[in-house]
């Protein structure tokens, strides 16, 4: 069971920073940033949350975490262009981007199935 | 001349003529209670849409052209507006299927399904200072129109008039969606520009459909 | 009224690419990166968080958002070392460090005072 | 020869040499149950300790050598760790104040001190799987072995030996506190990297007061 994962944020260096800072602690997830506009600006890119969905989901699901409303919408618009057995392993949830999305990764490092992974990320809140 | 694939594409090149004037306008409205880029954004997504147009097959249907400008908003944008107008768009080819011409009913079929779309999308509703403050009255408007035997030129100006007079009312407006929603009070007194560049897209179909209509 | 933002990340991505998706809403606002550690790796600097509270606080104040446990850690002990007439203008924030700043640097942008834009960092969950 | 700046100084180079020494070991802990750089953060710390031990003054108290370490510390490390131990030294500067010589009793309430800096920094309870599981068994040993009539050197022992237990002891938890409560059951037959390092630096105390007391 390897959940991937993929951070959608507006801005390229959040989710590729996003992706360093989980991947400490979940060496072995397919951790996917997908940020920016196609031409690196603030923004959020379907094709980039595409590509990243097909990079992160090896086959046992993906969960995705966005940053702001716009992100989510475009991340929708991503799921609902998936076929239909793809887009059944694909969450996504609302967390908080980083916080959500490190314990998504250690979930994922350990394992956890697809509900799992998605759970550890709602309930996310930052380590003490 | 009807509603037919000519007239969707004279609307399209019309829309991104009017987003690329409104650019600086839209992206004013944008940095009052946004982030500035809605001019941007549209603009860099409408002028993606023209060079495909060439690539239509001769024979493409109204839903055909409404596809491409989805898919292509929805890839270029890069803002909420990106997969709000992209869903409306698609939700209006599926909703003249494989009709060559569009007839009241049709025509404002397309609008109520854009609309619903972009309602599915993003869950807005009426009030809520968004775009669909400029829609909902829009497809209204159609409505009433087709109910009095209007032809589906007279639809459409009836629809251009509602939007324009629905993008206005969104200025006392507080945002319960989007990115103004941040603002709070402090949003009041400025139009919403997603509301603005919708007004302008159902002007350009109306104007399009005026010359259609005479020619 | 100016209130400043600190965004204390683990990673230098993070902050940064933070204060450029908060300056596209927040364009007068002191908006700062404390991300990563001195060498430029995952961790928590507490000279680059004490140096971003410096220029963040002209005068009225700043709102300091953590990503994780150990951020938190680093920016507590940060603020210890401030004399106390500024550590009084200072506050930490228990939001989440991206949707929680994008909003509190609305709020700074809006003019609204350390209270209020503490409050709106604490309330965000990334606009609809 | 008794508990003096000499022997604050040779903790601390005693101190940094066995953290080099186990560096890999505890990134091998942190790994496990964490990022995998506690052995990294510490070494990094301490190694940028030493070159200021030389710049300290000829009539440096012991207060002043643990607030350098402290100071340095929370600059240097980079982890959790960093603010914990740097409050920890920081305290206990405080708690040995202006004292040159350290008796039983400053010794002990140097611990304490060290002991309630972390806790008041991290909140950690007893049981948490952090450091605290290899302080607070460490302050309470030292506590019975001043109480007993032991030498400064016994009670150094008494705690290093009682911080080896507690590190051993924080194998079967589940962490509450730091990285590893990320982990919930999973934590379980892994030791905290933290506890390990309280360990290892309470141990060189004790060495080397125990040398300095037959010295
Ligand atoms: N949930 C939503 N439902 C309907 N319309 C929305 C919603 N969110 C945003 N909008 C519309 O999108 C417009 C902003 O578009 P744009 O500036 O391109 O995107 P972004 O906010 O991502 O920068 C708003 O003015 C509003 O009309
Ligand atoms: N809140 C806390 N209270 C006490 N000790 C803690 C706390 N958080 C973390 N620790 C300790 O810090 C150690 C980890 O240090 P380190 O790896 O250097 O930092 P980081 O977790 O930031 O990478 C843990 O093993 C634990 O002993
Ligand atoms: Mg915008
Ligand atoms: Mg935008
Ligand atoms: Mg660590
Ligand atoms: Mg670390």
């Amino acid at each position: 069971m390897s959940i991937g994962l993929v951070f959608v944020s507006h801005s390229a260096r959040i989710a590729e920073g996003l992706v360093d800072l989980a991947r400490q602690m979940a060496p072995d997830v397919s951790l996917e940033a997908a940020g920016g506009t196609d031409d690196g600006g603030i923004g959020t890119s379907f094709d980039r949350i595409t590509a990243a969905i097909a990079a992160a989901d090896t086959g046992d699901g993906a969960v995705l975490l966005c940053d702001l409303g716009s992100a989510i919408l475009t991340a929708e618009t991503a799921l609902e262009f998936l076929d239909a057995e793809q887009r059944s392993r694909i969450l996504l949830v609302d967390a908080p981007l980083v916080e959500g999305g490190v314990a998504a990764a250690v979930a994922a490092q350990t394992g956890e199935d697809l509900a799992a992974v998605a759970a550890a990320a709602r309930t996310a809140s930052g380590a003490a | 001349m009807s509603l037919n694939t000519d007239w969707v594409l004279n609307w399209v090149r019309a829309s991104a003529a009017v987003i690329a004037e409104n650019r600086v306008e839209l992206i004013r409205l944008d940095r009052e209670i946004g982030d500035g880029d809605h001019g941007e954004n549209m603009d860099r997504g409408f002028s993606a849409v023209l060079p495909k147009l060439d690539d239509l097959a001769d024979d493409a249907l109204p839903a055909d052209v409404l596809k491409l400008v989805a898919t292509t908003l929805i890839s270029t944008v890069g803002g909420a507006s990106g997969p709000l107008y992209g869903t409306a768009y698609l939700k209006a080819a599926g909703a003249v299927a494989d009709l060559g011409e569009l007839d009241g009913a049709a025509v404002t079929g397309l609008l109520r399904a854009a609309r619903d779309g972009i309602v599915l999308r993003g869950k807005a509703e009426t009030g809520d200072k968004t775009m669909i403050d400029a829609w909902s009255p829009a497809v209204d408007a159609a409505d009433a129109a087709l109910a009095g035997g209007s032809s589906p030129a007279q639809i459409l100006q009836a629809a251009a008039d509602a939007a324009a007079a629905g993008a206005e009312a969104t200025e006392p407006l507080v945002a319960r969606k989007g990115r103004a929603s941040y603002l709070g009070e402090r949003a009041i007194g400025h139009r919403d520009p997603g509301a603005q560049s919708t007004s302008l897209l159902l002007r350009a179909a109306a104007d399009v459909a005026g010359t259609a209509a005479t020619a």
